[in-house]
């Protein structure tokens, strides 16, 4: 593999998606570690930008960091009254569950490099045609309509439902 | 025009009931049910007496399929021959004048409309018993007057006696009526069918049968006669029938006198073809055993109902006695006979109670049926074996009422004039004497000490009957009255009660005789395993009574078609001839001595006063006690519960209770105490047990198991994800 | 299409009541009649238009389902299954009347538990697809459970838990069963070739392929067992059946109707066209008289008889004394599906048609008294037949249907039973006559306690039966009457099917 | 840039979710473990959508490799829902616990 800039660029967005995450599930602070997962969310756009996913990096930069994101940080302020913002972890805990996602890493970094039919599948640098238009002719006209109505009416009641739950209790 | 007739008089009063349910269920009551049962019931006696002249001699059954399952049909229809004629008319004449009858007898009681509709259910019951060709459909009739018994016994429910009363008739019946079930079965598994008549009948299957092979017929024809136990209260099941006296008095008269209780003879009777020596063997001692008994108990009782409703008893033990002797004609006319002066016996009884009634239920009409329940509780000054004589029912309160009363006296006088066989005049010697006779002449022509034995029996109750009877007589309306108070009262009855005694009346004369003598008109269908001389069952009893006394009276006309008849026979059958007309002169003048006899015993004792009935008592008390416990029955029986039940004894003994009486409570009660409890017992511990157990060990285990669950999701996480990578290496190991 | 217009109609009718306002209870009450009143109008032209000639199914509908197991959507009536169709459809409405004013709480979840078991009984007895069966027969069970749970008497949660898991461990077997006989649908001569299939036609053609494994009869024999066990709980069969008079004293009145009139004839009508039908080398062990099994069915159909009816005479509440005589009446089915004869299948099938009309209006006149009285001791009433004669009238004639009494439906069925089932096991049956004049010695027993005699002074005012009561009671209690005058009217419904069947018994 | 190169990203992202989730005692925490597994799961349908969806959808001229890509979408819409409600219920708890540290939320302890 020769090393040129979009390699570079490449890796640089691994090694920051990899890197942030690392850090969302290590930093101690609760804020910060939101912080560091909109960086993983930066770098995941990024590399949909290498597979050539163009709405799909714009969606994941607006719903992910615009949406999600502001989502969980408000939660931990509505949750945190007290500014308890230091995660608590335990060393049983701690080692168990590193054990268990090592050994899960571990499986999978086995598969992926025993699976005969994914080796030497390299980008053949073509270029796909932008992708927008033809996303929206699927969703909106063609085969994925009624999956996509579908899930817009799970939103619609994922959206009642959290309003609902989250309310003061009214009654009773 | 059969079809139409016979159903016009089905359907006339099965419309009469129908009206007052419809209604009933509307909450309303027909203003004149009494009216239109009265015309429903006189429209079926008009159609009934059209079709006498519709008799054929080769009746044919007219059918319609009823069921048909595919390989086994069931058809439902109608016999009309000859017996089925008089039956009509008997059921539909008595029943006519018990309705009239009852107009008087039941004004005021607060069930009026209700007692009339139940005596059209009957009539209806009744009629299609009677029409019915097949077993089935008789079946379903018989049941039926047996629920239409069990109303009306029931009828004045607020009477602990009467309530107790209806169940146990009900009852007892059933418990005969599941044994003629399973004579229908076994005739069904044999034969595949139910119908009696026509080319695939149940008769003419019979007459097919190899003499080898007749062991079960004689099993399942006493089976179906079980029925009859039932129904005509035959020794054993013949204690509900005194009982049944706790019915309204029409009711007596109709039902348990007249026709339903007959219906068990009639049904040995329509069974005839099946018959055969053995089970006619044992048809004719039940009936002689019950003759003899039901007589006995009734010298001694002083309820003038229950001494009529043993009276009863005895004299259907007579008829069973003739069929099963072989004596078809002499049963069915005895049956006939018996019927219309029985029933006067019962209204003219009802008269009585009437008059004397009248005294505790002048003052409120309305409350008439509490009245009755207020003076079981309050007169408890006779007892007759635990159960108590209303005092209006008492012999020993009446006495002298033939002044009071003279038609009601007069009527009954020759009914029981009748009964008791008294010579020539009445009704009743003719029909005695032709069983008598017909027991005789079998007797003497197979030689058979069965059939000698039956006779003395038979007679020897014809002797008793007249002795109680006259009794009966005696003490009501002879002789000063007892008690004054209640003699005062008394007063003749209205015309409505009093006309259809009248009627009866001239019934217990011989005009019934007619049809009976008349040759052609009835004939007993032939027996094929009855080894008798051909000419028997080409009737004895027909022939020779028609030779002897045809003359008599009314039943003219025939006699000398009888001898013509009697021609071509053989020999042999001539021989037989002879012994039957030897056998009716000797049977008749023995009949005479004996009906004679009681009479002059009865009038020494109760009305002369020659005889103390009471020293005689005390001189063989034993013998008294014997009849007045009703042959200890209760006691023997007592004694094999005890056994049984040995801690429930004591409890039991202290009661006077007798076995017959508490059969159907007794067994009821064992049952419950020690069966059922046990089932009981078994029923929760055992098999519940079993259940509760499972889910006690699921439970224990549950709660084992249910620590696993921490409600901590993490622990669950590390569980699931941890079981992941282990089942992942073991498949990359391994 | 009609038929399964008749099955969904309830349910659609639950969503319906479901969308209405909790408080508008009288619009509840109706739409929930309309809705049970429409497979009554159904069911009634199903009745007629049936073309009785033929034993063949008719109405059929036959869509897949899921492809991956060929289960079929197929439904379809014979006449068997049109006469109870009608049975059910018919008590629809009469529970709801009855359930009129006795509802106290929760009317709305009520009604619409009581449509969706509404349509879990009709589809049983129209499918013919062993999986929709399946489906079906589990259908029934959790409106009842919570019917029972929640609207019954005090004792309700464990008579509900009894109830479930009795019929559970039941399916559970019957499921154990159904998936080896699904296993094996394409077995021949020991080689699986084709597709695997549920469907109960093929199935039972199949059973009777010379060769197949489904017509092997130690395979028949094991997986009869596992059905008849599972329908047996329904029945109950002894000794099965003690949920059954729990669950009928804690369950309100239209329940305990729909629990006697219609799921105890869901065991019977299971036995007749599952394991009659289909295992009929199965079966034949259990009856044909030979060997020690060969009188078991016959057997057990005596012990039913005997023992509901001695346990019913031990009995002092009214509603027990009922659910016993319910035991010993399905006693007479058993015994004369045990004959395998014509006669003895016509009057099993008759007796589970009348036995679903009597003890449900026994059960309805319970329930009036109970409504009036507040308990059901026997012995604590008497005399009242002054003071209710209406009902006092219909119950006699209920009792009188009851005890078997000529001339009411009730005596067809058991007479046919008792003489078909003669045919085959004389004994026994000679024996289980003792069950009828128990019958009746329970049934005048009650009748006296209750109604005659002396009235009891503390029921001086009882209000006589009222007018929307006498409309649940009238329509069977004229079922009952022309069935016992005409019973050829049901009869000639399946006698053909039946005589089908006999047909196939006969050639083991 | 092989597929393996973006399923090795995957997978470590993916095992550093569930060792957040595994780990962490606080629920936001959790939740954030839950976004990164999802977003290794999208990242591995549009790898796979790119390189190994066997029939390429041509219209016209041009290339388009698509279905992955789609799920994404969805995957996102999914993420973006489970948000809101495990939001949602991680404030009722808050409101009825005082506290959203799952291993105290134990209320279905048997």
């Amino acid at each position: 593999m020769e090393f040129t800039l979009k390699t570079f660029i490449f890796y640089g967005f691994a090694l920051m998606t990899i890197a942030s995450a690392l850090a969302v599930v290590t930093v101690r602070n609760i804020v910060h570690a939101a912080f560091a997962l909109m960086v993983t969310l930066f770098g995941v756009a990024g590399l949909y930008v290498f597979l050539q996913a163009d709405f799909l990096a714009a969606t994941q930069v607006i719903v992910y960091v615009g949406g999600i994101l502001v989502l969980i940080l408000f939660g931990v302020m509505m949750t945190s009254g007290r500014l308890e913002m230091r995660i608590h972890i335990e060393r049983g805990q701690l080692l168990l569950g590193g054990g268990i996602s090592l050994a899960l890493l571990m499986l999978l970094l086995t598969v992926i490099a025993n699976t005969p039919i994914w080796k030497n599948l390299t980008d053949d640098g073509t270029q796909l045609a932008p992708t927008t238009e033809r996303i929206g002719q699927l969703i909106l006209n063609e085969k994925f309509l009624l999956p996509f109505e579908v899930v817009s009416v799970l939103l619609l009641v994922a959206l009642i439902g959290a309003a609902l739950i989250s309310r003061k209790e009214v009654r009773d | 025009m059969v079809v139409p007739l016979i159903s016009i008089i089905l359907l006339a009063p099965l419309a009469s009931f129908a009206i007052f349910a419809l209604l009933g269920l509307a909450k309303r009551n027909f203003p004149r049910q009494d009216y239109l049962s009265t015309f429903a019931m006189l429209v079926a006696l008009g159609c009934s007496l059209l079709l006498i002249q519709e008799v054929t001699s080769e009746p044919t059954p007219l059918t319609v399929e009823w069921l048909s399952l595919g390989s086994v049909n069931f058809s439902m229809g109608f016999y009309l021959d000859s017996v089925t004629v008089i039956m009509l008319i008997v059921v539909t004449l008595v029943s006519s004048l018990v309705h009239i009858f009852s107009i008087g007898y039941m004004h005021g009681d607060p069930r009026y409309s209700r007692f009339f509709a139940f005596l059209s259910l009957f009539s209806f019951s009744m009629l299609f018993l009677v029409v019915s060709d097949n077993l089935l459909g008789i079946y379903i009739g018989w049941e039926l007057v047996g629920l239409c018994s069990y109303l009306l016994i029931g009828f004045w429910f607020e009477k602990d006696t009467a309530a107790n009363a209806c169940k146990k008739a009900f009852l007892t019946t059933r418990v005969g009526d599941v044994g003629m079930f399973i004579g229908m079965m076994m005739l069904f598994a044999e034969f595949r069918t139910l119908s009696l008549y026509g080319d695939t009948g149940i008769f003419e299957a019979v007459a097919t049968l190899e003499s080898g092979q007749i062991a079960w017929l004689s099993i399942a024809g006493i089976l179906i006669f079980c029925g009859a136990v039932g129904k005509s209260a035959q020794v054993p099941l013949h204690t509900w029938l005194p009982d049944a006296m706790e019915g309204p008095t029409p009711v007596s008269a109709l039902i348990h006198a007249a026709t339903m209780v007959a219906a068990g003879v009639y049904l040995v009777a329509r069974m005839f073809p099946i018959l055969t020596p053995t089970s006619s063997l044992v048809i004719a001692y039940v009936g002689g055993i019950t003759a003899l008994v039901a007589a006995t108990i009734a010298i001694v009782r002083f309820d003038i109902k229950r001494v009529l409703a043993y009276s009863t008893i005895s004299q259907l033990g007579y008829m069973m006695l003739a069929i099963g002797a072989g004596s078809y004609v002499a049963g069915l006319f005895h049956l006939t006979t018996h019927a219309f002066f029985k029933a006067l016996l019962f209204l003219g009884s009802g008269s009585v109670i009437h008059a004397f009634h009248a005294m505790h239920a002048h003052h409120d009409d309305a409350e008439h049926t509490e009245d009755a329940a207020h003076e079981h509780a309050d007169n408890s000054l006779v007892h007759e074996h635990g159960s108590e004589i209303p005092p209006d029912q008492d012999m020993r309160n009446m006495g002298g009422l033939r002044r009071k009363m003279p038609l009601t006296f007069i009527t009954m006088l020759i009914a029981t004039l009748s009964i008791s066989g008294v010579p020539f005049v009445f009704s009743g010697f003719w029909s005695k004497d032709k069983i008598l006779g017909g027991v005789l002449g079998r007797a003497m022509e197979w030689n058979s000490v069965h059939h000698y034995i039956l006779f003395a029996m038979a007679l020897i109750a014809a002797g008793i009957t007249a002795f109680y009877m006259f009794r009966l007589i005696f003490m009501t309306f002879f002789g000063e009255p007892r008690n004054q108070e209640m003699h005062d009262m008394a007063h003749e009855s209205p015309w409505v009660m009093v006309v259809p005694l009248i009627v009866l009346a001239v019934l217990s004369f011989p005009v019934v005789n007619t049809l009976w003598f008349n040759k052609d008109y009835i004939e007993p269908p032939p027996q094929h395993h009855i080894p008798a001389p051909q000419h028997a069952y080409v009737s004895p009893d027909s022939k020779i009574g028609d030779a002897n006394f045809g003359f008599s009276l009314f039943g003219v006309s025939t006699a000398q078609a009888a001898e013509e008849d009697a021609g071509p026979d053989t020999a042999q059958a001539d021989d037989a001839y002879h012994i039957h007309h030897r056998a009716h002169n000797i049977a008749m003048v023995l009949s005479i001595c004996v009906a004679g006899l009681g009479i002059l015993l009865s009038w020494l004792f109760y009305h002369r006063r020659r005889f103390s009935a009471e020293g005689v008592a005390t001189t063989f008390r034993p013998v008294y006690n014997l009849f007045w416990n009703k042959y200890y029955f209760d006691e023997f029986y007592d004694g094999v519960l005890v056994a049984l039940t040995v801690w429930k004894s004591r409890l039991f003994a202290k009661f006077d209770l007798s076995f017959i009486d508490g059969i159907v409570n007794g067994v009821g009660k064992i049952t419950r105490d020690i069966f059922a409890a046990f089932i009981g017992f078994f029923d929760n511990r055992v098999v519940d047990g079993f259940v509760n157990r499972v889910a006690e060990v699921t439970w224990a285990a549950g709660g084992r198991i249910r620590k696993i669950q921490t409600g901590a999701i993490q622990t669950y996480l590390f569980v699931v994800l941890g079981g992941i990578v282990l089942i992942i290496l073991i498949f990359r190991l391994f | 299409m009609l038929l399964s217009l008749m099955i969904f109609v309830p349910l659609l009718g639950m969503i319906v009541v479901l969308l209405l306002p909790r408080e508008s209870e009288e619009l509840i009450k109706r739409a929930t009649l309309a809705f049970t009143l429409v497979p009554l109008v159904l069911a009634v032209v199903l009745f007629v238009s049936y073309d009785r000639s033929s034993a063949g199914t008719q109405y059929f509908v036959n869509v897949p389902w899921i492809d991956a197991f060929n289960i079929n959507y197929h439904i379809g009536i014979d006449g068997l299954s049109v006469t109870l169709l009608l049975l059910t459809a018919l008590l629809g409405p009469i529970c709801v009347l009855a359930s009129w004013r006795n509802i106290e709480k929760g009317l709305k979840a009520y009604m619409a538990l009581f449509l969706l078991l509404e349509t879990g009984m009709l589809g049983f007895f129209a499918a013919l697809d062993l999986f929709l069966f399946f489906v079906f027969f589990e259908l029934t069970l959790l409106p009842m459970y919570f019917l029972i749970g929640v609207w019954g008497g005090p004792r309700r949660e464990y008579a509900a838990i009894k109830f479930f898991l009795y019929t559970l461990f039941g399916s559970v077997l019957m499921l154990v069963a159904m998936i080896a006989v699904y296993l094996n649908s394409n077995v021949i001569n020991g080689v699986a070739e084709g597709v695997r299939t549920f469907d109960i036609p093929t199935l039972i053609t199949l059973a009777g392929t010379t060769g197949h494994a489904l017509a092997d009869s130690t395979f028949q024999m094991w997986v009869f067992l596992g059905f008849f066990i599972g329908f047996a709980v329904k029945v109950p069969i002894f000794p099965f059946h003690t949920w059954l008079p729990d669950a009928h004293v804690e369950a309100p009145t239209a329940i305990s109707v729909i629990l006697a009139g219609v799921l105890l004839k869901m065991g019977t009508y299971g036995i007749v066209r599952i394991n009659m039908a289909m295992f009929p080398e199965g079966l034949a062990i259990f009856t044909n008289g030979v060997g020690f099994w060969g009188n078991s069915l016959a057997l057990l159909g005596f012990i039913n008889i005997v023992y509901g009816s001695f346990c019913a005479l031990a009995q002092t509440d009214f509603k027990k004394l009922v659910a016993y005589s319910s035991i010993g009446h399905m006693g007479f089915v058993i015994l004369g599906l045990a004959a395998g004869n014509s006669a003895g299948i016509n009057g099993a099938i008759l007796q589970m048609f009348n036995h679903g009309v009597i003890s449900a209006m026994l059960f309805l006149l319970v329930g009036v008294l109970y409504d009036r009285a507040h308990h059901r001791e026997i012995n604590g009433f008497g005399g009242i037949a002054t003071k209710m004669p209406v009902y006092t009238g219909i119950t006699t004639l209920a009792f009188m249907a009851s005890l078997g009494l000529p001339g009411l439906s009730g005596f067809v069925g058991e007479a046919l039973s008792l003489l078909g089932a003669f045919q085959e096991f004389e004994l026994i049956t000679i024996l289980s006559t003792i069950g009828i004049v128990v019958g009746a010695a329970y049934f005048l027993w009650t009748l006296q306690r209750v109604f005659l005699g002396q009235l009891n002074p503390k029921y001086e005012d009882l209000p006589e039966i009222n007018k929307r009561e006498i409309l649940t009671l009238v329509p069977l209690g004229i079922l009952t009457i022309v069935l016992g005058i005409w019973p050829n009217f049901a009869l000639d419904m399946f006698s053909e099917s039946v005589t089908n069947l006999v047909n196939v018994l006969d050639a083991i | 840039m092989s597929l393996q190169h973006y399923l090795v990203i995957s997978s470590i992202l993916f095992s550093l979710g569930i060792f957040a989730v595994l780990t962490r005692k606080n629920a936001i925490s959790i939740l954030m473990g839950i976004e990164l597994i999802l977003n290794s799961c999208n990242l591995n349908f549009v790898a796979f959508s790119r390189f190994v969806t066997p029939a390429e959808t041509i219209v016209g001229s041009e290339v388009f490799r698509f279905d992955g890509q789609i799920i994404a979408i969805f995957g996102i819409v999914l993420a973006a829902a489970e948000a809101a409600v495990f939001l949602a219920i991680i404030l009722a708890i808050y409101r009825e616990f005082g506290s959203i540290r799952p291993d105290e939320v134990d209320t279905l302890k048997g």
